[in-house]
């Protein structure tokens, strides 16, 4: 099953980082509206960087993680992002429920699918994850009458957050959910630290480094490999729904195998072995996009050309060749 | 009413031989060279377009023979230049490197042969309906059946009867010892990935026939023709033309009563098969699962 | 004349150091033998030989040509036949397959000879390779690399699994290589009956070349031929003293005993 | 008494007879060795008792159960637990926490997103154990991939151990072993056998090693049972000299 397992790959701790990185990583994120301004970003940028790092921290659970090669993440990042739209468009007026109906949607579409592909390996396995994406596409974009189909799920904007009396008012204010964003993102890569130091996420990484050997120690190596697809749909899913409270909409192009592409690019880039890795990459990927996208015509030859240039000349990611030149 | 469902079966079985085509030469890189070819509707396109410019100085069937064997060509040095560099490696790379690909050739089109459509001329002769009432038995649709079913007749018998062909079903089951026997695998490897980037480029020039020139007018093929690899079994090449021939005829026969769902029957038919038999129809314990 | 020489071999596979500093040599129209006990690394020897995993350091000369960075399809067109262990036939191709897979090099060997040469396989010419026994297989991957015109064959456990009667038959074919003027490498676990037919002997240990010689020499050395076999069975003094600590965590370990 | 037995077990590849009719019964406390020459075999033959894949005919008892078809998880739940001829381990991680996978396994955690003090210290102590059982305590926290040769397979017994088993399968433990390693590994292997009365199986090539630890041996080539009795009994066995030291051709 060591099908992701990167050339002479590095001891891939579930640890997440010495204290001075987290402090590093928090201090960034937590300044990020202050400074975004003077490189050129803006808050929905940084927003974007977040939710893109927790859907490749999230694929990267099972591509880094466990070894198991998914190339249909968009499937969960899109069902995600339309869970969420249906409960503002056509029922509550509530980012809460919005969000936990995103989760729903795109985990249980998560169970279903990892149900259908545990058994198989390898390319095998790659090829259902795109085949399964495609077909939530499908339904997306032909299903016109619940979700608009090729224009997309519109009319629906993201509500204020109540807290007792307290209301935070996070609709108009993209500063304001910038840190909304960034206190869902803090949650689940919490979440993933502690679940990569438990008995089940050890299991998971026994997985990559060597399937025979767990399943002849009694993990029943299928079970597990669902389960963690499942945890990685989780939150990428959570992703997709924080995706369409930042645009107010959901449309066909958030289940595309574009997207599904994205992140996993975002993982390798940033360094699938690590934790924080992926969202080094996503961080690069978007405001990269970004930039090329407005100043010029040929941007897709860019994204294109990122993509080889990762695959041929970074293959351990930017935190793989950093950590190799200072060794 | 005949008609109607003359009409839809007509061009369900038309979208089914492109799928053939397409999943064909997915497969046959896939069980050689374990990549899985995201530009393959890119190379199709390309295929179309070589086509396009080359016709007003070849002729359309001088661009008809020239076309496919120049994207194989390309093929070929796309494979020497970047694939064969991730062959050792774990999968993600090279599906990524095969995305970053589609990516760049895509928008080379665009630039090139600009944004908008452009039709690919077929000769007079091919190009009149054979009857008034069923205006869409044209010519060239006889023509594009006829030219797929040789090409395939082909391919099956070059690797069924030939020495090299011989030498490509080794090696999808064992490259070292190919290799030990006095075979160049990197040379073996980069011709197998021209023929079914090649095929891709056949697919290219006759659909350009059908419907036209656009950037992105492979797209549409290349996850049916994953799933036709799904459903036929991974590793058999035979698996993948039963599996191309079957949605082809199952999107063919929906489309009779439901046009828009012939897209649909293909995921419902692989899961279908996924349930029912995991490694697909002709697929095998043990081949590249 | 020599067929083969290599000089001070590494080879490594991924960090583990298989082979140190391995040398051997086969004389021109000589049957050489390389012998050595499971996990010794007779099979990466022949690997890091013939280019499929290529030593990290060392030297291979074969025909007078250095051959160290040689890819393994180059060395077999020099005239460099190979029966991998486990012979490795493709299972899903009919013998007939089989043998149109190897590069014809011009010599006395054609499709045809074999046949003519194994019978058993003539007649089952269109059976697929995974519908063979053990001893038409081990047939089947010697005829194949034969297709070759060797000048030089490298045999890796030919007789492994199978019968004796054809074990004797292998080993047969492999002397009728020799008089028709190959030179012959050949690993064997079946230590006498390869002696018998070889003129030199290397003798591999953990990696390490321990041993060479004429194979008559060898031959009368009952007692490397005892350990090679792995057949001795000297005594060993265990120290099973068990620190208090190592009594107590074993004591907690489940006993069937009752 | 009988803990394993084996009746009538054959596998067949295509038309290769791996293994043929062959019976085994192993008592409690016993340390069985099986050897043969290269292809008799004789790992066949193991992974058909560990549940790698299941024989075409026969039938494999533990303890009186049929575990024919049973998966090879459900058979290290009923207790067997085995190492590889090629050393399984996880080689970017530590020793400990290889070991520590195992007995986390073995307590029913390995669903578990989190645990309490109380288990992690269970967990803690029984992989101490095992690390001083098999005398690894100092490689505790070293990547269990960059130790000797002979210092990974004792970490594969280890993680073995993790799991108490009641019986215990070694497929070539000493395999590509320098002589010290060989003797490193064999200790521990006679040291368990010993000190705890440990069903033990294990297939080997070093005959040292078969005749210095067994208390039975099997003798198998091409896939049949050649011989079964005592080290005594095999080595004054003469189709078991002929089968080794090979008939001249």
């Amino acid at each position: 099953m060591s099908t992701t397992t990167a050339p002479g790959a590095m001891a891939a701790k579930p640890a997440a980082g010495g204290w001075l990185h987290l402090v590093v990583i928090w201090a960034v994120l937590i300044s990020a509206p202050a400074w975004m301004g003077y490189i050129g970003g803006y808050d929905a940028l940084a927003s974007q960087v977040l939710i893109f790092g927790l859907a490749a921290m999230g694929l990267n659970l099972l591509l880094g993680f466990t070894g198991v090669m998914s190339f249909g993440h968009a499937a969960y990042f899109g069902l995600g992002a339309y869970g969420a739209g249906f409960v503002l468009r056509y029922w509550v007026h509530s980012t809460p429920l919005a969000i936990l109906c995103g989760i729903l949607l795109g985990t249980v579409a998560g169970v279903t699918f990892g149900a259908l592909m545990m058994r198989r390996t390898g390319i095998y396995f790659a090829m259902l994850t795109i085949a399964f994406a495609q077909i939530c596409y499908y339904i997306a974009y032909s299903w016109n009458s619940v979700t608009g189909g090729y224009d997309g799920l519109r009319g629906f904007s993201r509500a204020p957050l109540h807290l007792g009396s307290y209301v935070i008012d996070i609709r108009g204010n993209g500063t304001l959910f910038y840190y909304f964003v960034l206190f869902v993102f803090a949650i689940c890569t919490g979440l993933m630290g502690l679940l990569l130091r438990s008995p089940l996420g050890r299991t998971m990484i026994a997985l990559r480094e060597n399937s025979q050997r767990a399943r002849f120690l009694g993990i029943p190596v299928e079970q597990h490999v669902w389960i963690a697809f499942i945890l990685s749909t989780f939150f990428t899913s959570v992703a997709g729904a924080l995706y369409a409270l930042l645009n107010n909409f959901a449309d066909p192009t958030a289940l595309y195998y574009v997207i599904s592409g994205n992140i996993v690019i975002m993982a390798v880039l940033g360094g699938m072995l690590s934790f924080w890795g992926p969202l080094l990459g996503a961080a690069v990927f978007v405001v990269l996009e970004n930039e090329i996208s407005s100043m010029t015509v040929n941007w897709m030859s860019f994204i294109g050309v990122i993509f080889v240039a990762v695959v041929l000349f970074f293959p351990r990611g930017l935190l793989g060749f950093l950590r190799r030149r200072s060794a | 009413m005949l008609t109607l469902v003359l009409f839809n079966l007509t061009n369900g079985i038309i979208l089914g031989l492109f799928y053939v085509l397409m999943a064909l030469g997915v497969s046959l890189i896939l069980n050689l060279s374990n990549v899985i070819n995201f530009a393959h509707g890119n190379f199709l396109a390309l295929g179309g377009y070589f086509a396009f410019s080359l016709a007003p100085y070849l002729g359309y069937w001088g661009a008809f023979i020239v076309a496919p064997i120049l994207v194989g060509v390309i093929g070929v040095i796309v494979e020497q230049t970047m694939i064969k560099r991730v062959y050792p490696r774990p999968h993600v790379y090279s599906l990524l490197l095969t995305f970053g690909l589609a990516f760049i050739i895509q928008d080379m089109c665009r630039t090139i042969w600009g944004v908008n459509g452009l039709p690919l001329s077929i000769p007079n002769a091919l190009n009149s309906p054979l009857s008034n009432q069923f205006f869409f038995l044209t010519g060239y649709r006889i023509f594009l059946v006829a030219v797929v079913i040789v090409a395939v007749a082909a391919l099956f018998a070059f690797l069924g009867f030939t020495r090299v062909g011989t030498r490509i079903r080794a090696g999808t089951f064992d490259l070292d010892t190919v290799s030990a026997l006095g075979i160049n695998i990197g040379l073996l490897r980069a011709l197998n990935f021209g023929l079914g980037i090649g095929l891709a480029g056949l697919a290219g020039v006759l659909a350009g026939g059908q419907i036209g020139l656009n950037p992105n007018m492979g797209d549409d093929l290349v996850l049916p023709s994953f799933i036709a690899i799904i459903i036929g079994g991974i590793g058999s090449l035979t698996g993948t033309l039963v599996g191309g021939l079957i949605i082809g005829i199952a999107s063919a026969v929906t489309s009779i009563w439901w046009s828009a769902g012939s897209e649909v029957i293909i995921y419902i038919m692989m899961v279908i098969i996924l349930v029912a038999r995991p490694r697909g129809i002709m697929g095998e314990e043990g081949m590249m699962t | 004349m020599i067929a083969l020489e290599a000089e001070g071999l590494n080879t490594f596979y991924g960090k583990s150091h298989i082979l140190y500093d391995v040398g051997l040599k086969v004389e021109e129209g000589s049957i050489t033998t390389l012998l050595g006990r499971n996990g010794a690394g007779k099979t990466t020897t022949l690997r890091s030989l013939v280019g499929l995993t290529p030593a990290r350091s060392g030297k291979v000369t074969i025909f007078g040509k250095d051959t160290t960075r040689t890819p393994t399809y180059r060395i077999a067109q020099m005239g460099v036949g190979y029966v991998p262990e486990g012979r490795k036939i493709f299972a899903h191709l009919t013998v007939e397959d089989n043998l149109r897979v190897p590069m014809e090099r011009p010599g006395p060997w054609t499709i045809d000879r074999v046949f003519k040469t194994f019978p058993r396989l003539a007649e089952r010419r269109m059976n697929k390779g995974r519908q063979l026994s053990g001893g038409e297989q081990e047939m089947l991957s010697i005829g194949r690399a034969l297709l070759l015109n060797p000048k030089l064959l490298i045999l890796d456990e030919p007789s492994q699994g199978l019968a004796p009667l054809i074990v004797q038959e292998v080993f047969k074919i492999v002397q009728q290589t020799k008089a028709d003027g190959m030179s012959v490498l050949l690993v064997e676990q079946n230590v006498r009956a390869s002696l018998e037919i070889a003129d030199y002997a290397f003798v591999l240990d953990h990696g390490i070349m321990g041993w060479s010689g004429t194979a008559a020499d060898l031959m009368k050395d009952e007692e490397r031929i005892q350990e090679l076999a792995g057949a001795s069975a000297e005594e060993w003094s265990f120290d099973d003293d068990l620190s208090a600590q190592e009594a107590v965590a074993l004591s907690h370990q489940p006993t069937t005993v009752a | 008494m009988t803990l394993l037995e084996v009746h009538g077990v054959t596998k067949t590849f295509g038309s290769l007879v791996a293994v043929n009719n062959v019976d085994l019964t192993v008592a409690p406390g016993e340390l069985r060795a099986i050897i043969g020459p290269n292809g008799a075999g004789k790992t066949t033959f193991f992974n058909l008792i560990t549940g790698f894949f299941p024989p075409s005919s026969g039938q494999i008892m533990l303890d009186g159960k049929d575990i024919t078809r049973a998966t090879a998880v459900q058979r290290i739940g009923m207790g067997m637990a085995r190492t590889f001829q090629i050393t399984q381990i996880f080689p970017e991680l530590t020793t400990r926490e290889n070991i520590q996978i195992a007995a986390e396994t073995a307590m029913g955690l390995r669903l578990r997103p989190w645990i309490g003090r109380a288990e992690r210290a269970a967990v803690a102590e029984r992989v101490d154990e095992s690390l001083v059982a098999s005398r690894l305590t100092e490689q505790a926290n070293r990547l269990v991939g960059e130790l000797s040769h002979g210092d990974q397979r004792s970490a594969e017994i280890a993680m073995a151990l993790a799991l108490k088993p009641r019986i215990l399968l070694l497929d070539e433990p000493t395999a590509g072993m320098g002589e010290q390693e060989t003797f490193q590994v064999a200790g521990l292997i006679r040291r368990l056998h010993k000190h705890t009365g440990y069903t033990i199986m294990l297939v080997e090539h070093d005959m040292r090693v078969v005749f210095n630890l067994a208390d039975r041996i099997m003798v198998l080539t091409e896939g049949t049972l050649l011989a079964e009795g005592t080290p005594q009994e095999i080595s004054e066995n003469p189709a078991v000299q002929a089968a080794y030291l090979g008939t001249a051709a």
